[in-house]
C-alpha cells in the first residue's frame, strides 16, 4: 500500500506541476516541494519496518507468466529510496533559488521532469525484479533527457544525445540481453537473497554475463562506457546533483549491487574466479578516472571525473565479496551523495552568484561565499576521505573489507584514489581560501548566491557531516544484506 | 511417354511462356499502358492453365444433353472459377486504366522513367 | 471429314491474317487484319461445332460476331476523335 | 420466423460491410455516408468480437454457404488463427474510421465520400472474407476485392504520387494474387478440391510430385508479396505515405497481415503436413529474409525523413518479426507470431492516428518541420510516445510481449537462435533511434515560429488516445490475446485446417 | 483432335502475344491484344469451355478493347524507347524461369486424361447432381450460382469496386470538368456504320436478354449478359455519340444498374438465410426446393446481369467522357 503511494505521489506530483505552473511559479514551487516532502515521508515511514527485517511487497500485475511487474522493498532499495526521496527536498530547494537566480526558460518542464525521474528512481528501488527494474531504469533514462537538454542549443542537445545513446544503447544492446539470458538460464528475474543463478551456469559464460550487466548499466559509468557522463555536465546545476548525487548514477551503481547479489548471489560469484575481472576493471577506472580529473580545468568536468571513480569506489566494494565490503559499498552510495551534492551545489551557487566556472577563477572566493566554500570544503574533504566526514565512514569499511579478504589489489587502489582525490581536491580548497583574486576578476564583484541556494548546500554539507557521526542506523540496515556471508 | 503425351501438355508450356512474355511486359517495359497489357497476358495465361484442365478427352462442354445418357462431359469448375477469373481481370484493368489516365493528367507523361524524374 | 478440312483451311487463312497483323507494316493493315481475323473467328466457332456435334452453340458465333462489329466501330471512332483532335491542334 | 443469428455470425462477418456498400453509394450528404460506414464497421467488430470470445471458449465456428457441405460448396471457419485477426480488422476499421473523421473530410471532397466509403467498406469485406474463408479459391476472390478496395482507398491521396504508389501497388498486388490463383490451380490439378480441408487431406498423397512443390513456391512468393515481405516490399512504402492518413491508419493496421495469415495458414495445413522437407524450405525461404527485412527496413527507417514513410518502413521490419517467428515453425514462435500481428496492429494504428491528428495542424509531414510540435498539441504527441515506446518494445506495453515471447521462442533454438535474439535486440535499438528522432523534434525541438495549444479536433484525440491506452491495456493484461494465439499456434501445428 | 487445334492456336497466340510486347504503337498493341482474346476464346471454345469462351469474347474481345481505346485516346500513342540493360537482364531470368516451369510441369496430367484428379473428386457430383437439384442442364451455371454462388457474390462486387473505384479515381459522378461536347460526336455522319450500326443495336440487346435468360439451358448467363448488354449501348454511343448515349442511359440508371444489381443478389441471399437457410441456400424459397433454386439463380443472375452491365457501362463513360484537357496539372 505504501509502496504504491510511494510511486503514486511523484508521478501524479508531474502533471500537478504542469499543471500548477499553468497558474504560478510560485504554486508550482510549492507543489513541487509539497509532492518531495510527501514523497520522503511516504519512504521514511517504510524504514521502521524495513529495519526490522520485514519485507514489504507489492505485486502489480502479471505480463506473461512468470513475467511480473512486482515491487519488494529490502535493505538496499531502501536506503537507495530514502536518499532520493530526502535529497529531493533538498535539491528542490537548491532548484528554486537556482533556477529563479538564472531566470532559465521552461521551468514547469524541468520541475515535471523531476517529479517523474524521481518516480523512476523509486521504481529502480522498490523493483522486485529484474524486468521491473529495467523497465524504470529506462524510464529514468528517458525522463532526464529534458533536464540534460535543458537549454536547448545546439551544444547542448548534441551532448545530450550522447548521454541518451549511450544509456540507451548500453541498457538494450546489454543489459536487455543479460537480463533474457538471465531468464533463460534461471527462469525467473526476482530478486533473491543468495542469488538465483548459482547451479545454472558456471565458467567462464559467469564472467561473461556479469560483464553484459556492468557495461549494460551504462549509468554506473564503469570505463569505457563513462563518456555520457562528462557529456552530462551541459545541463544545469540541479541536474547535475540529481544525476550524480540523487538518483542516476545512483540507479547504476545500485543496479550492479543489487544484481551481484541478489541475482548472481555473492557466495556463487565468490567461488567463480572468472567473476574476479571485475575488480580490476573498477580499480581500473578508478585510477584512471582519478587521473583524468587531475587535468581538469573546469569544476563541473572535474566532479564528474571524481564522479566516476567514486562509482567504481562502490562497484569494486561489491566485486570484493566480502561482508564488511558489501556495506561499504551500501555506505559509500549514501556517502557519495552527501558530498558530491554539495559539492554541485557549491558550483551552482558560484555560477549563479558569478558565471564562473573554471577552477582558475576560484582564487580567493571564499571570502565573497563563505557559506558556500566552507561546504565545499566539507564536501571535498568527504571525497578524499577525511574524517570527520561522511567519506571516511564508507571508506573504512571498503577498507576493512579488503582486508578481510586480503585482497591487496583493492587495498592498493583505494590507498592510490586517496592520494590522487587529495592531488585535485586540496589545491582548490587552499587556492579558494588562500588564493589571491586576479585583478580583472575583482571588479566582479558578488556575494553569495540565493538564499534558497545556500540553505540547500548548507543542509548537505552539514549531513555529511553528521552522517559521520549517525551512521548507526544504516549500518545496521544494511548489515541485513551481509548477514550470512562468509 | 508417347507423343500425345508430350503434346498434352503443350497447353502447360504455352501457359509458362506467355506468363513469362507478359511478366517481361510488366517488368521490363517502361510505358503503364505497356505494363497493363502485360499483366493482362499474365492473367490470360492462368486462364489457359486453368482451362487446359477441365478437357476430358472424348467429353464435351458441361451441358447435359438429355438424348446421351453416357456421354462424357469436360468439368465445369475450373470454367467456373475463370469465369470469376476474367471478370476480375477486367475490373483491374479498368481501375489500372484510370489511374494511367490521371498519371497522364497530372504528369503529362505515362513513361516510367520519365515519372521517376519528375518527383 | 469435310468440316476438319474447312477447319483446317479456316486455320490456315488466320494464320495468314496474323502474319498481317504481325508485320503490318501500316496501321490500316493491322486493323484490317485483326477484322479479318475475327471474321475468321465466327467461321472456326461455327465448324468446331458441327465437329464436336454441338451445334447449339452456334449462338456462340452469333455473339462473336456482334462484337466484332463493335471492336472495328471503336478502332474507327479512336480514329475519327484522333483525327479530330489533330486537325484542332493544327487550326490553332 | 425463427432464427438464430448466431449460427450465422461467420457469414455475417463477411456480409454485413459487403452489402452495406452498395446502399453507403447511395448516401450523398457528407456526414451520412461517414456515419452509416462507422456504424457498419462497429457492428463488424462486434460481431468479431462475438466470435472470439466463443472461440476462446473452444468453439470452431463453421458455416456452409449454400447449404452446400463441403467440399462442394464453399465452406467458411472460424478457429483461433483467424477470430484475433478478424477482431484486429474489423477494429482497425472501426478506430480509423472514426478517429480519421476530420482528417477524411479535409482530405477527400464530400462530393467522393459515398464513393470512398463504399470502398472502405469493401475492403473491410475483402479482408474479413479471406479471413473466414476456407476454400482456397474464394480467399482469391475476396482478396481481390480488398485489393480492389485498397488501390481505389489509397489513390484517394492528394498528393499525385499517391497515383504512381498505387498504380506500382496495382502491378505488383495483381501479380501476387496471381502467383497465389497459379499455385491454388496446380494443387486444385494434383487433387481436384479447393476446400482447404480437403485438400490438406489430399495433399499429402501427391505431396512428392513437381506440380505441388511449384504451387508451394508460386503461393509463398505471391503471398510474400502481398505480405510485403523483404524485398517484396517496394510497393507499400509509398502507398502508405502517400494514402489518404485514414487509409495509412487502417491498412498499416492490418493489411499486410491477412496475407501473412492465408500464408501461414495454406502453408502450415498443406504443404508441412504432407511434406517433411517442405517446413526446412519454408523456414529457409523466410528466415532469412525475415532478418534481413528487419534489419533493412529498420535502418532505411532510421534515416527516413517523412514521418509515414518511417513508420510504413517499420512495418516491413515488423513483417518481418511476424515471419520470423513463423519461419521457427515451433508453437513458441508460431504464437509470437500471432500476437504480434495483433500487438503491431495496436502500435501502429496509434502511430498513425497520431500522424493523422498531427496532419490537421501541420501541411507537412516532414519530421523536421514538425518542431516543437509537443507544446502545440500535446495529447497527439503524448500517443506518438506511447505508440513509438509499443513499436521499440519496451516493457509495459503492448510490443513487448510479442517480443519476449519471440525472444523465448528463438531461444529455445539454441546457439542459432541467440545470433537471432542478437539481430531482434539491434533492430530493437534501431527501433528506439527512429522513434526518439520523431520525439526529439516533437518535445525539444525549437518551433521556428511561436506555437500556440491548438490540437487536432476531440474525436480523433479521443480515438487516437484510446488506441494509445489500448497497447497499455494489452501490455499490462495479455492474456487474451494471448491465449488466442497460443491456441490458434497449436492448431496450426496440428495441421488442421 | 482437340491437340491439333490447341497447337495451331496456341502457337498463334504465342506469336501474337511476343508481337504485343514488341511493338510499340500501342494502338497496334490494342488491336493485337483483340486478336489474342479472340484467340483465347476460341481455345477455350475447342476446350469444351463455352461459357468461358463467351465471357472472353464479349468481355476480353469486346468491352476491354473499347476501354483500352478509350484510355489511349487520353493519354499517349506511341511507347518511348527504354533502357535495354534491364529487359536484357529481365529476358534472361525470365527465361530460366520458363524453363523451369515447363519442366516442373511434367508431372501435370496429360491433357484430356479422364483419370486426372481434377475430374473423379468433386466434379463428378456436379455433374450428376445438377439435373435432380436444380433442373436445368448447363452445369457451369449451376455451380457459378448455386454451388459457388458466394464466389459469385464476391465477383460481383470486384466488379462493383471497380466501378467505384474508376468514378472515383477519375471523379465523374457529377462531370466536374469540361463536358466532352466536340460537335460531331460519333459516326453517325458515316453513312455505312449508321445504317449497319444503328439496325443491330436492338438486335443486340434482344441477344443480350437472350443470354441472360436461356443461361440455364446454353452457354450464358448474367455476366455475359450483362458484357452483351453493356457492348449494345457502346455500340450506340459509338454511332450517336456520348451525349446521345448519356441521355439514354444516365449516369445515374447506370449506377442504380450497378448498386440495384449487386443489392438484389445480396438481398436473396439474405432472403434466403432469413427464410431458416444459410446465404444464399435458395431451396427455401419455395415449397419445392427444385423450384426455389430456379427462382433464387434467375434472381441473381438478372442481379449479376445488372451489375455487370451498370459496371462496364459506367467504367466506359467515365473514359469515353472524359475531355482529353481535364484534369490537367498546371505545372503539366
Amino acid at each position: 500500500m505504501v509502496i504504491a503511494l510511494c510511486l503514486l505521489v511523484p508521478l501524479c506530483g508531474a502533471p500537478l506541476i504542469v499543471a500548477a505552473g499553468q497558474v504560478s511559479a510560485n504554486l508550482r514551487e510549492t507543489v513541487t516541494l509539497v509532492t518531495a516532502s510527501a514523497l520522503a515521508f511516504l519512504v521514511w515511514s517504510l524504514l521502521p519496518e524495513v529495519m526490522d527485517g520485514g519485507r514489504p511487497e507489492l505485486f502489480a500485475f502479471s505480463l506473461i507468466e512468470p513475467l511480473e511487474i512486482a515491487f519488494s522493498v529490502e535493505p538496499l532499495g531502501m536506503m537507495f529510496a530514502a536518499l532520493a526521496s530526502g535529497l529531493w527536498i533538498v535539491n528542490s530547494i537548491y532548484s528554486i533559488g537556482y533556477m529563479r537566480g538564472n531566470q532559465e526558460k521552461n521551468q514547469t518542464r524541468f520541475y515535471a521532469c523531476f517529479a517523474l525521474s524521481l518516480f523512476a528512481a523509486i521504481g529502480i528501488a522498490f523493483a522486485g525484479n529484474l524486468l521491473t527494474l529495467f523497465l524504470f531504469y529506462e524510464m529514468l533514462t528517458l525522463s532526464t533527457y529534458p533536464l540534460v537538454s535543458h537549454k536547448g542549443d545546439q551544444d547542448t542537445v548534441s551532448s545530450a544525445r550522447i548521454y541518451l545513446g549511450v544509456l540507451l544503447t548500453t541498457s538494450i544492446g546489454l543489459f536487455l540481453p543479460a537480463i533474457i539470458w538471465t531468464y533463460h538460464v534461471a527462469g525467473t528475474l526476482d530478486f533473491a537473497m543468495g542469488g538465483v543463478l548459482a547451479g545454472h551456469l558456471d565458467g567462464p559464460a559467469v564472467g561473461l554475463l556479469l560483464g553484459l550487466f556492468v557495461f549494460g548499466v551504462g549509468k554506473a559509468a564503469m570505463m569505457p562506457v563513462h563518456r555520457w557522463l562528462p557529456a552530462a555536465m551541459v545541463a544545469p546545476t540541479p541536474v547535475s546533483a540529481l544525476l550524480h548525487a540523487v538518483a542516476v548514477v545512483k540507479a547504476g551503481v545500485f543496479t550492479i549491487t543489487k544484481v551481484i547479489v541478489y541475482i548472481f548471489g555473492v557466495e556463487f560469484l565468490f567461488s567463480v574466479p572468472e567473476s574476479s575481472w571485475l575488480l580490476y576493471a573498477a580499480s581500473f577506472t578508478i585510477i584512471v578516472a582519478s587521473l583524468v580529473a587531475l587535468r581538469q580545468t573546469n569544476i563541473k568536468r572535474l566532479l564528474a571525473y571524481s564522479t566516476i571513480a567514486q562509482l567504481s569506489y562502490v562497484i569494486m566494494a561489491a566485486a570484493i565479496l566480502k561482508p564488511l565490503a558489501e556495506i561499504g559499498a551500501a555506505v559509500h552510495m549514501v556517502a557519495h551523495a552527501f558530498g558530491k551534492i554539495t559539492l554541485f551545489f557549491a558550483a551552482g551557487a558560484i555560477y549563479v552568484a558569478s558565471k564562473k566556472t573554471e577552477l582558475s577563477q576560484l582564487a580567493g572566493i571564499g571570502y565573497r561565499m563563505p557559506w558556500t566554500m566552507t561546504a565545499f570544503t566539507i564536501g571535498a574533504l568527504s571525497m578524499i576521505g577525511v574524517p570527520p566526514t561522511a567519506g571516511f565512514v564508507s571508506k573504512w569499511f571498503i577498507l576493512a573489507g579488503a582486508f578481510e579478504a586480503s585482497n591487496y589489489v583493492a587495498i592498493a587502489t583505494i590507498i592510490a584514489s586517496t592520494v590522487l582525490n587529495a592531488a585535485y581536491f586540496l589545491p582548490i580548497v587552499f587556492s579558494v581560501w588562500f588564493g589571491k583574486e586576479s585583478a580583472e576578476l575583482q571588479q566582479n564583484d558578488h556575494g553569495e548566491a540565493p538564499f534558497a541556494a545556500v540553505l540547500a548546500l548548507c543542509i548537505t554539507g552539514a549531513l555529511t557531516i553528521l552522517f559521520f557521526l549517525f551512521n548507526g542506523p544504516l549500518i545496521a540496515l544494511e548489515r541485513q544484506v551481509a548477514a550470512g556471508l562468509p | 511417354m508417347n507423343l500425345f503425351e508430350v503434346l498434352g501438355h503443350y497447353n502447360y508450356w504455352v501457359f509458362s511462356i506467355l506468363l513469362m512474355v507478359g511478366m517481361y511486359a510488366v517488368i521490363a517495359r517502361g510505358n503503364l499502358i505497356k505494363k497493363l497489357v502485360g499483366l493482362s497476358i499474365f492473367q490470360s495465361a492462368v486462364f489457359l492453365m486453368y482451362i487446359s484442365m477441365d478437357k476430358v478427352e472424348g467429353g464435351t462442354a458441361p451441358i447435359l444433353q438429355s438424348g446421351n445418357p453416357g456421354q462424357l462431359y469436360s468439368n465445369p469448375l475450373p470454367q467456373v472459377l475463370i469465369l470469376t477469373a476474367i471478370v476480375v481481370g477486367v475490373a483491374t484493368l479498368a481501375l489500372g486504366l484510370a489511374i494511367v489516365v490521371r498519371i497522364h493528367e497530372r504528369y503529362g507523361t505515362i513513361e516510367e522513367q520519365e515519372l521517376l524524374n519528375a518527383d | 471429314m469435310i468440316l476438319v478440312g474447312v477447319a483446317v483451311a479456316i486455320l490456315t487463312t488466320m494464320v495468314l491474317a496474323v502474319i498481317r497483323a504481325v508485320s503490318g507494316p501500316s496501321i490500316y493493315d493491322r486493323v484490317l487484319a485483326a477484322n479479318m481475323f475475327g471474321t475468321k473467328t465466327v467461321l472456326l466457332l461455327a465448324v468446331v461445332s458441327f465437329i464436336f456435334g454441338r451445334t447449339d452453340f452456334l449462338d456462340l458465333a452469333l455473339a462473336y460476331a456482334l462484337i466484332n462489329l463493335v471492336g472495328v466501330l471503336a478502332v474507327l471512332g479512336f480514329f475519327e476523335s484522333r483525327l479530330k483532335a489533330e486537325r484542332g491542334r493544327v487550326d490553332e | 420466423m425463427s432464427m438464430d443469428l448466431s449460427l450465422h455470425l461467420p457469414i455475417l462477418q463477411v456480409i454485413v460491410p459487403l452489402l452495406a456498400a452498395p446502399l453507403v453509394v447511395l448516401l450523398q450528404p457528407r456526414n451520412l455516408a461517414w456515419a452509416a460506414t462507422v456504424a457498419v464497421c462497429l457492428l463488424a467488430f462486434a460481431i468479431a468480437l462475438q466470435m472470439a470470445s466463443r472461440v476462446l471458449l473452444g468453439d470452431i465456428l463453421y458455416y456452409e454457404v449454400g447449404g452446400w457441405r463441403a467440399p462442394f460448396g464453399i465452406a467458411l471457419q472460424v478457429d483461433a488463427v483467424n477470430a484475433l485477426l478478424l477482431v484486429v480488422v474489423s477494429g482497425a476499421a472501426s478506430l480509423a474510421a472514426l478517429g480519421c473523421r476530420e482528417s477524411l473530410f479535409a482530405q477527400i471532397e464530400p462530393r467522393r465520400h459515398p464513393l470512398f466509403f463504399a470502398a472502405w467498406l469493401l475492403l473491410l469485406a475483402g479482408l474479413s472474407g479471406m479471413l473466414v474463408s476456407a476454400d482456397a479459391f474464394n480467399i482469391f476472390v475476396f482478396m481481390e476485392i480488398s485489393s480492389l478496395a485498397s488501390y481505389i482507398l489509397i489513390a484517394g491521396g492528394p498528393d499525385r504520387r499517391a497515383l504512381l504508389a498505387v498504380f506500382k501497388y496495382l502491378v505488383m498486388g495483381t501479380i501476387g494474387a496471381t502467383f497465389y490463383l497459379i499455385g491454388v490451380g496446380l494443387i486444385y490439378m494434383m487433387t481436384g478440391t479447393l476446400n482447404l480441408a480437403d485438400m490438406a487431406r489430399l495433399v499429402p498423397e501427391v505431396a512428392d510430385q513437381r506440380p505441388v512443390l511449384l504451387a508451394a513456391g508460386f503461393i509463398t512468393v505471391g503471398l510474400a508479396l502481398k505480405a510485403a515481405l523483404f524485398p517484396m516490399h517496394v510497393w507499400l512504402a509509398n502507398a502508405y505515405m502517400h494514402a489518404p492518413h485514414a487509409v495509412s491508419v487502417f491498412l498499416a493496421a492490418c493489411g499486410t497481415k491477412v496475407a501473412v495469415y492465408v500464408l501461414l495458414r495454406i502453408d502450415f495445413s498443406l504443404f508441412q503436413a504432407g511434406n517433411l522437407d517442405h517446413s526446412i524450405r519454408f523456414a529457409l525461404f523466410l528466415m532469412p529474409l525475415a532478418l534481413l527485412g528487419i534489419l533493412v527496413c529498420s535502418a532505411v527507417a532510421m534515416f527516413e525523413g517523412q514521418l509515414k514513410r518511417m513508420l510504413a518502413f517499420s512495418s516491413v521490419a515488423q513483417i518481418g518479426y511476424i515471419l520470423l517467428g513463423a519461419s521457427l515453425l515451433s508453437e513458441a514462435g508460431l504464437t509470437s507470431s500471432l500476437l504480434h500481428m495483433f500487438n503491431h496492429a495496436l502500435a501502429k494504428s496509434a502511430l498513425f492516428l497520431a500522424a493523422a491528428c498531427l496532419s490537421m495542424r501541420f501541411m507537412d509531414l516532414r519530421i523536421d518541420s514538425l518542431a516543437g510540435a509537443a507544446r502545440q498539441m500535446p495529447v497527439t504527441s503524448a500517443v506518438f510516445v506511447l505508440g513509438g515506446l509499443s513499436l521499440i518494445g519496451v516493457p509495459g506495453t503492448a510490443g513487448f510481449v510479442s517480443k519476449w515471447v519471440l525472444i523465448t521462442a528463438l531461444l529455445e533454438q539454441g546457439e542459432q537462435g541467440m545470433v537471432m535474439v542478437a539481430i531482434v535486440l539491434v533492430s530493437s535499438l534501431m527501433a528506439v533511434a527512429y522513434v526518439w528522432r520523431t520525439l526529439e523534434v516533437l518535445y525539444f525541438k525549437e518551433p521556428a515560429g511561436e506555437l500556440k495549444f491548438a490540437e487536432a479536433p476531440p474525436l480523433m484525440l479521443v480515438i487516437a488516445g484510446s488506441a494509445a491506452l489500448l497497447n497499455l491495456v494489452f501490455g499490462l493484461m495479455p492474456a487474451v490475446p494471448l491465449a488466442l494465439s497460443q491456441q490458434a499456434a497449436q492448431v496450426l501445428i496440428g495441421g488442421a485446417p | 483432335m482437340t491437340i491439333i487445334f490447341s497447337l495451331f492456336l496456341l502457337t498463334l497466340l504465342v506469336i501474337i502475344a511476343i508481337a504485343i510486347v514488341h511493338t510499340r504503337n500501342l494502338f497496334v498493341c490494342i488491336a493485337l491484344m483483340s486478336i489474342f482474346s479472340l484467340l483465347m476464346a476460341v481455345n477455350f471454345f475447342t476446350l469444351d469451355a463455352a461459357d468461358v469462351a463467351l465471357t472472353e469474347a464479349a468481355v476480353g474481345a469486346g468491352v476491354t478493347t473499347v476501354i483500352f481505346l478509350t484510355a489511349l485516346r487520353l493519354t499517349a500513342r506511341r511507347e518511348k524507347r527504354e533502357g535495354t540493360k534491364a529487359s536484357l537482364l529481365s529476358l534472361c531470368v525470365l527465361g530460366i524461369t520458363m524453363l523451369l516451369l515447363i519442366y516442373a510441369t511434367i508431372d501435370n496430367p496429360t491433357l484430356g486424361d479422364p483419370n486426372a484428379p481434377v475430374h473423379v473428386h468433386v466434379a463428378p457430383y456436379y455433374l450428376e447432381q445438377t439435373y435432380e437439384l436444380m433442373g436445368f442442364p448447363n452445369v457451369v451455371t449451376a455451380v457459378l450460382s448455386s454451388f459457388r454462388g458466394y464466389d459469385t457474390l464476391g465477383e460481383v462486387f470486384v466488379v462493383f469496386a471497380a466501378a467505384i473505384g474508376v468514378l472515383f479515381i477519375l471523379d465523374a459522378r457529377k462531370g466536374t470538368g469540361p463536358e466532352y461536347r466536340p460537335e460531331q460526336a460519333g459516326l453517325k455522319h458515316h453513312l455505312i456504320p449508321k445504317a449497319v450500326g444503328g439496325l443491330l443495336v436492338p438486335f443486340v440487346m434482344l441477344f443480350g436478354l437472350y443470354v441472360q435468360f436461356h443461361g440455364e439451358y446454353g452457354p450464358g448467363g448474367g455476366f455475359q449478359a450483362g458484357a452483351i448488354f453493356a457492348t449494345a449501348v457502346i455500340l450506340f454511343s459509338l454511332l450517336e455519340g456520348e451525349q446521345a448515349a448519356l441521355r439514354a442511359v444516365p449516369r445515374s440508371a447506370q449506377m442504380a444498374l450497378v448498386v440495384g444489381g449487386a443489392s438484389l443478389y445480396g438481398f436473396v441471399g439474405v432472403l434466403c438465410l432469413l427464410m431458416g437457410g444459410t446465404f444464399l441456400d435458395y431451396s427455401v424459397l419455395m415449397q419445392d426446393p427444385v423450384i426455389g433454386r430456379q427462382v433464387g439463380i434467375v434472381a441473381i443472375e438478372a442481379g449479376v446481369g445488372m451489375a455487370v452491365c451498370g459496371s462496364l457501362l459506367s467504367i466506359y463513360h467515365a473514359f469515353a467522357a472524359r475531355h482529353p484537357m481535364e484534369g490537367r496539372d498546371e505545372s503539366v
